[in-house]
């Protein structure tokens, strides 16, 4: 029905997206991935765009949304920072006349003809298998396990937290792990990240065995406090989104695992469905995530996260999420040809 | 006049941290009486004004105020009591204009809404009373006045009221011969109404000119308080500058013998 | 005797009775010599608005003008609360979470407890004045510092959020009421009516005035001067009314939309209430008072715990307004509401209008007109398309223009000695 | 003229050269009378730790008190800066993000670029000076408030770090030097070394000052209050490096960790500098003079603009120290480096600790009593162990206690006239 | 004395915003003598002292000091001419101390360091020279003195420093008998030493004790400037008030025939 009121495209109107990013302090991949293959893919298909961020300001959200409707865009594309907002967005779009896709969190309640993403709770699970793996390699008896959880206000952090305790839960309920820490750590702050886990260190006299981290700005905090306890690398610790920084880290053994989500494939995917809605087509997507709330089967493109070790580490940089430069640098030069990157 | 004093105040002792500004100090505001409180610089006259008026707690002491007891916490408490003060250093917002400064606290209201038109007029005829000509317009803030025009709207503002004892604490210092002379004539008049005023004043001429009784303070402690007919010019000076003039003030000295010719010396200078 | 004679005109007296002519001369006198009150402010605003609509023509469609509105009531709302708290020359830190508590509040009683919406709006409110009294209270009557109180509400309360939100869920708010303030717009014919009855309003209120002071002889603007005043503000609602009751919608097969946003209103009616408060009655020269010399306040037998503790009162208050609009425009309420840069930004709001951080100086138009600056710097940067680093960069920059067409007019002030 | 013999003994004489025991009744009266300095912030940080220790026995070791020093740097360096901006009575809102922009330059410089550490350490030094000068040219010269212009800095730093960081990546930085600032300890000979220094020099200054009051027959302090104060200092150097000398290891078997972090006489070096500068030298007197009354340093000929630009200057190199200190500790620079609750926190300090954000009042001592305040205090909350939500909300109404502390024991003071 | 003046002003115009506060105003200060200004509360004299000192600019006028023609844009242009002003409102720090206020932006230094001893014992000297007694400490901040003392700190900061010109506006208004007795001594004393100085004061004796020459402003115009051998007290008040007396003073008025009578008995009540 919505895909009908597309005469936008067909009335002559130049077709133009609209993207409206979260945020760059819940993770790094916002400014320099999704904006950089987004633009990629709308340049090369000749369309118009308008990329912009809202820095974790609802406000702002909405604000840029009137703007680029103001401004004429014909799809827009958001990833909400919290439902609320977000549906706000979508139905006065839709109420414009405006086609709209749901990037990377679904909108429940919404109004989006597309949802496009990677499965946050999957990328939980990717970090407590992770984790169970590496503690499983090191032999640690009984381990302790600290959590250092995402921003308590971003609901993605709940989500991965979900997917992480549906693997280690278990563990603690039948005494097989213990659970020395949990805390959540503010707006993804990585400074008071390592207060946080340099607390939970003095609190149980040591005794951590494992971190999980819910991202790789967190775990490069609770790194760099092991580290000047000397302890890192006998940690491990995990982490989400693969920075250079965190490959470096997994390279030098001071953390044991990574979760790598294409970016790439994600912002390609949706990028053809904008492109094809701005054109007034309707793509078939295959597949369907339910929206409890609107009680709806939204059309999706779901892809899978995948965990980045020590050994797999090569295929990140082959797939050009990041670069040789920016992971071979210096010392980690030599780490890389061990790795096997060339 | 009237025996009853209208404000008696018994044994009043104050101190700022270490340091102690007054001590024990007695003093009476008449009805129908202009006192006039004298004082050296920092011999304590604001600090007693301020204690009366409720912006310093006092240490110790008593207030009797109309034959009863009472204590003030606050000026709220002063001005309840029909205690009006001009204050050495004026406290006038700088922020509002004449006629906003004059009626604060105390504004005439139409219902809820401010009655700006009558308090205009009323400030207005005030401040004529007072000899102020320069002011260009009632609806200037007070930090543009000049020295003296200040000093007359915190004037102005204190005998607006009905009030039963009005303090001055030297209300001429800035003031131009003709203000000075419509503020002493005020000051009369408001006594000859009925009402205690207390005027301080470094000006031995003003004061003679006005005063009923004198209270001489030296080094927080009162000295003397005597009718102004009872005592000379000169005795005023020394009980100033020296704390006592052969009977009146504090006692002699041990080591010094009580003959007041020293003291007189002293001040030789000092009157012009 | 003759001096009094001399004196008995009055001061009234020295300056004879003002023409049009003089009126306007003095006026630019007094512009000259920095006294220029709200005018800085709508020469930034102006300034701003010609960039923004050269740059990008979409900036001045009529769609536009009503998101200006719609993306600054809740800042507005806010600064115009903080105006009271500023003028004592205290801050309330704690503001921009205070309005997140109230939209918690009234998210939970309308979404998960159901209750009807005035029940929840009423709640909110009434949120907001408790915390506002316990804010003053513990400003006025324990001592501790404005700043220190309420960088601790400012913590606390992100938590209460938080705990409201059940860590970290956030509530949506489908209330049509409460949708309705922000996101619906009154009919056309409504729009009219009730911009008659302001200018109507304004007119009567000049008029009484003039008379009485005319009755008594009181210096008084020339009549033409009262009557252009009142011809200003009717061209000026008339105008804004008839833009906004220009059809909007980008396509008009799908839905139609015109008519007075239902918050336009809200905020007229408060701007118009706050400032009576402040300027028509004691209460409100009161607090000028406290803010502009507190020991002579004191001395004047002000009770200077009391107008404290209300201003904080307002203040809080304003901001469950604030909350509450902002809950209506999100149509929810997560746990970031009213954090960010809402804080920050209605201070912000406020000074540029011209209100002092020192207190003493400011009126509530100045919060609405700085609102209205930071709303036409967000809106028209949303509009230029820039990347989050550049556009931070040129937001800052262009508040700082906006900012120093104020300060550069009122340069000569301070060389003149007005201040 | 014998006026002139009564006075001739002058002002000096009124008062009797003081002993011990006066000395003590006199320190002692001005207590009661509300005069009372660092006391209330000391107390309630004797408060908050006896509150933690009792809770969590885990705060009274070792490796959590040299955690303290660590964790708390950061901010009170910043607040060290801020001390002399809000001391003229300003404010500077984009401290925190200055301190961003100056570790985005350090990073890239040594990681990116591959600068030896003492040119990016020198680098991003000079560009919060660079910023600092801007800020306050803008303020002093232009005339916009500093609150609107720091607002703007707030805004446009934010960006500029983000542009540094290529629109959102984190920088690492491992250049040794830069990690050791915050990482690593000094030897424990070392820690006594440059404590018995210290307290060396402090004697030194302490009794040739007494030397040549009483060579001119000045009021002095009676020389065992003079000694007592050396060894109190003794006492107090002694048992912070006593403790953070010991083994704070968690595992012995692994490594060995003890020694006085190096951030440690950074942070006292700059306490004693900044405290020089403010109050043993003149344009440390001007800074008080031009916030406690601008308009009589002008009349004193202070030049007032080059002041205020200059603690501007200050606050920025301070908050570029932060910076580095906060990338030292993180091993890394990400975009929200210097943002969230930094500035707030910063400003927290300061006040806490007692500096006025009117201007005029307020010392170094402050900011570092108040930074451990606060960073006492976020220290015991990571030990509870609540939810996000309760650890905020208890955060605030500690804050507020502590603070209250100082409050309640000042309330005397208004009392008693003094403020 | 010399015929030459240290100071010279001639058509100095002063608005503030519509208000003209000072209109074509002439003046001279002279070398070794003490040169009073009178003039009415809000006639401009505190204007004028600030025109002088660079605290605001004028409208128009030329400066002529020592012979030359100067731009005073600030204090520090004044100061550096060797300019010294005693303001009315005295512009102290209150968060300073005595000793801190006395030597503001003038600090005993040894290399970097504040030289405080010799600071203070220079303070305790000039203090005591102008009779203060009531001072507890040179370190009690200049909040908690009382009116008199704060004047005595600005007169002391004033005549610390060897200056060609020393303007004071209205000295003595809170200081006294003794105090004051000691400022006008002070004043003849720097006449004496060959300074130029300027005295503001509404006090006539004080004026015609001290003062060689009388200037008198009216209403922002300055009406006369004369000998004070040359002039009597009735005529310093006439001009005050009326701005005129017999010769003196403004151009009759066209429609009042110019016999000084009238004028005179307005006053009568000014003169106490
Ligand atoms: N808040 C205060 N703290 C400490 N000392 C104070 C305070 N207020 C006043 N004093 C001291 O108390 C003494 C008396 O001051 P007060 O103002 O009462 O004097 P005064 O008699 O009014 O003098 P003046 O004639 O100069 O006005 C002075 O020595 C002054 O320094
Ligand atoms: N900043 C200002 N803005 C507007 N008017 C001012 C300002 N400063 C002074 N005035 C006006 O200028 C006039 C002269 O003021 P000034 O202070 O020079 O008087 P003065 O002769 O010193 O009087 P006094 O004897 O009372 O001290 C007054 O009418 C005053 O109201
Ligand atoms: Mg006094
Ligand atoms: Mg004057």
């Amino acid at each position: 029905d919505d895909s009908g009121d597309q005469a936008g495209g067909g009335s002559g109107k130049t077709p133009k997206i609209g993207v409206i990013l979260p945020d760059s302090s819940s993770s790094v991949r916002w400014e320099s991935a999704d904006r950089r293959f987004l633009k990629e893919a709308f340049d090369a298909a000749g369309v118009q765009s308008d990329i912009q961020n809202a820095q974790g300001d609802k406000n702002a959200f909405q604000t840029i949304a009137d703007q680029m409707i103001t401004n004429g865009v014909t799809v827009l594309m958001i990833v909400n920072l919290d439902s609320g907002t977000g549906k706000a967005v979508l139905d006065k779009a839709k109420s414009q006349g405006v086609a709209t896709i749901d990037y990377d969190r679904l909108t429940l309640g919404g109004s989006a003809q597309y949802y496009v993403s990677f499965d946050n709770v999957a990328v939980g699970k990717l970090q407590g298998e992770g984790l169970v793996k590496c503690l499983t390699d090191a032999k640690v008896e009984k381990p302790a396990i600290a959590y250092l959880n995402g921003s308590p206000t971003d609901n993605n952090a709940t989500l991965f937290k979900e997917g992480y305790d549906s693997v280690l839960k278990p563990k603690f309920d039948s005494g097989e792990y213990t659970k020395a820490a949990d805390d959540s750590v503010p707006d993804w702050d990585n400074t008071q990240a390592a207060t946080i886990f340099e607390q939970q260190l003095t609190k149980t006299g040591g005794k951590i065995d494992g971190v999980l981290s819910a991202n790789d700005g967190l775990g490069n905090a609770a790194i760099s406090v092991l580290k000047k306890n000397n302890l890192n690398g006998k940690v491990p610790v995990t982490g989400q989104d693969a920075d250079p920084q965190a490959l470096q880290n997994i390279l030098a053994g001071d953390q044991c695992m990574t979760v790598y989500k294409a970016v790439k494939k994600e912002a390609d995917a949706a990028a053809e469905l904008a492109i094809a809605l701005a054109k007034g087509e309707r793509k078939e997507t295959g597949q369907t995530v339910r929206d409890p709330e609107g009680n709806r089967d939204v059309p999706a493109v779901l892809l899978t996260p995948a965990a980045i070790y020590k050994e797999n580490v090569k295929d990140v940089i082959a797939d050009g999420y990041v670069t040789k430069e920016q992971v071979c640098t210096g010392d980690y030069a030599k780490l890389c040809t061990d790795a096997g990157i060339s | 006049m009237s025996a009853n004093p209208l404000l008696e105040l018994r044994g009043i002792d104050k101190s700022f941290g270490p340091v102690q500004v007054l001590r024990d100090v007695a003093f009476a505001a008449y009805p129908g009486e202009v006192t006039a409180l004298v004082g050296d610089n920092g011999a304590g006259k604001s600090t007693l004004v301020k204690c009366i008026s409720g912006i310093y707690p006092v240490d110790a002491g008593e207030f009797i105020f109309d034959g009863r007891p009472v204590t003030i916490n606050s000026p709220r408490d002063a001005a309840s009591l029909g205690i009006e003060v001009v204050y050495q250093d004026l406290a006038l917002c700088d922020n509002l204009d004449i006629v906003q400064n004059m009626f604060l606290g105390r504004e005439k209201r139409n219902g809820l809404v401010l009655d700006e038109p009558t308090m205009e007029q009323m400030a207005a005829e005030t401040l004529a009373g007072l000899s102020v000509r320069t002011v260009k317009s009632l609806r200037q803030h007070v930090s543009s006045l000049s020295g003296g025009q200040r000093q007359t709207v915190a004037i102005a503002k204190a005998v607006l009221w009905n009030s039963k004892l009005v303090i001055l604490d030297e209300p001429t210092a800035a003031l131009g011969v003709a203000q000075t002379a419509q503020v002493l004539e005020l000051v009369r008049r408001l006594a000859d109404n009925g009402l205690a005023v207390v005027l301080i004043s470094h000006n031995m001429n003003d004061v003679f000119a006005v005063s009923d009784r004198i209270a001489a303070l030296y080094l927080g402690q009162m000295v003397a308080q005597v009718k102004t007919t009872e005592i000379t010019h000169a005795q005023v000076v020394e009980l100033i500058t020296a704390g006592r003039s052969g009977e009146l003030g504090l006692a002699a000295d041990p080591g010094v013998n009580g003959n007041g010719a020293a003291p007189a010396d002293s001040t030789a200078g000092g009157v012009s | 005797m003759s001096i009094t004679a001399v004196t008995k005109e009055g001061p009234a007296a020295v300056a004879p009775a003002p023409t049009v002519g003089s009126h306007v001369r003095d006026y630019w006198q007094r512009v000259r010599g920095g006294d220029i009150g709200a005018l800085p402010a709508v020469a930034g605003l102006l300034v701003l608005c010609t960039i923004f609509s050269i740059m990008r023509p979409s900036f001045l469609t009529a769609g536009n003008f009503a998101n200006l509105f719609t993306q600054g009531a809740a800042v507005t709302l806010i600064a115009m609360g903080l105006v009271f708290v500023l003028l004592l020359g205290e801050i309330d830190l704690s503001a921009g979470f205070a309005s997140g508590v109230c939209a918690a509040v009234l998210a939970n009683l309308v979404t998960v407890l159901g209750y009807p919406w005035y029940v929840a709006v009423l709640a909110a409110l009434l949120t907001g004045m408790v915390i506002g009294t316990t804010l003053g209270f513990l400003v006025a009557k324990v001592g501790i510092p404005s700043f220190v109180v309420t960088l601790a509400g400012f913590l606390a309360f992100q938590g209460v959020v938080l705990l409201l939100m059940k860590e970290g869920r956030n509530i949506s708010v489908r209330e049509p009421v409460v949708v309705a303030i922000v996101n619906r717009n009154m009919p056309v014919a409504l729009g009219w009516t009730l911009a008659a009855i302001a200018v109507a309003g304004f007119a009567v209120v000049q008029l009484l005035r003039y008379r009485s002071r005319a009755a008594r002889n009181l210096i008084n603007d020339p009549f033409p001067v009262v009557l252009g005043r009142i011809a200003a503000l009717a061209l000026v609602l008339g105008l804004a009314v008839y833009v906004l009751n220009l059809e909007r919608s980008l396509n008009t097969l799908i839905t139609s939309l015109k008519g007075v946003p239902i918050v336009v209103p809200i905020v007229a009616v408060l701007l118009v209430v706050l400032t009576f408060v402040l300027q028509r009655t004691s209460y409100g020269r009161h607090i000028y008072a406290v803010g502009g010399n507190r020991e002579a306040a004191r001395r004047a037998g002000i009770n200077v715990d009391r107008i404290r503790i209300s201003a904080f009162m307002i203040c809080s208050t304003m901001a469950a307004v604030g909350g509450i609009v902002a809950a209506s425009r999100a149509n929810s309420v997560d746990p970031n509401t009213g954090g960010s840069n809402v804080l920050l930004y209605a201070v912000g709001a406020a000074v540029i209008g011209g209100t002092s951080l020192f207190g003493g100086k400011g009126r509530i138009l100045d919060a609405v007109l700085g609102g209205a600056v930071v709303a036409v710097i967000d809106n028209g940067m949303g509009l230029m398309g820039y990347s989050s680093g550049v556009k931070y960069v040129v937001t800052g920059v262009v508040l700082l223009l906006a900012a120093s067409v104020d300060a550069l007019s009122r340069r000569r002030a301070s060389a003149t000695g007005n201040r």
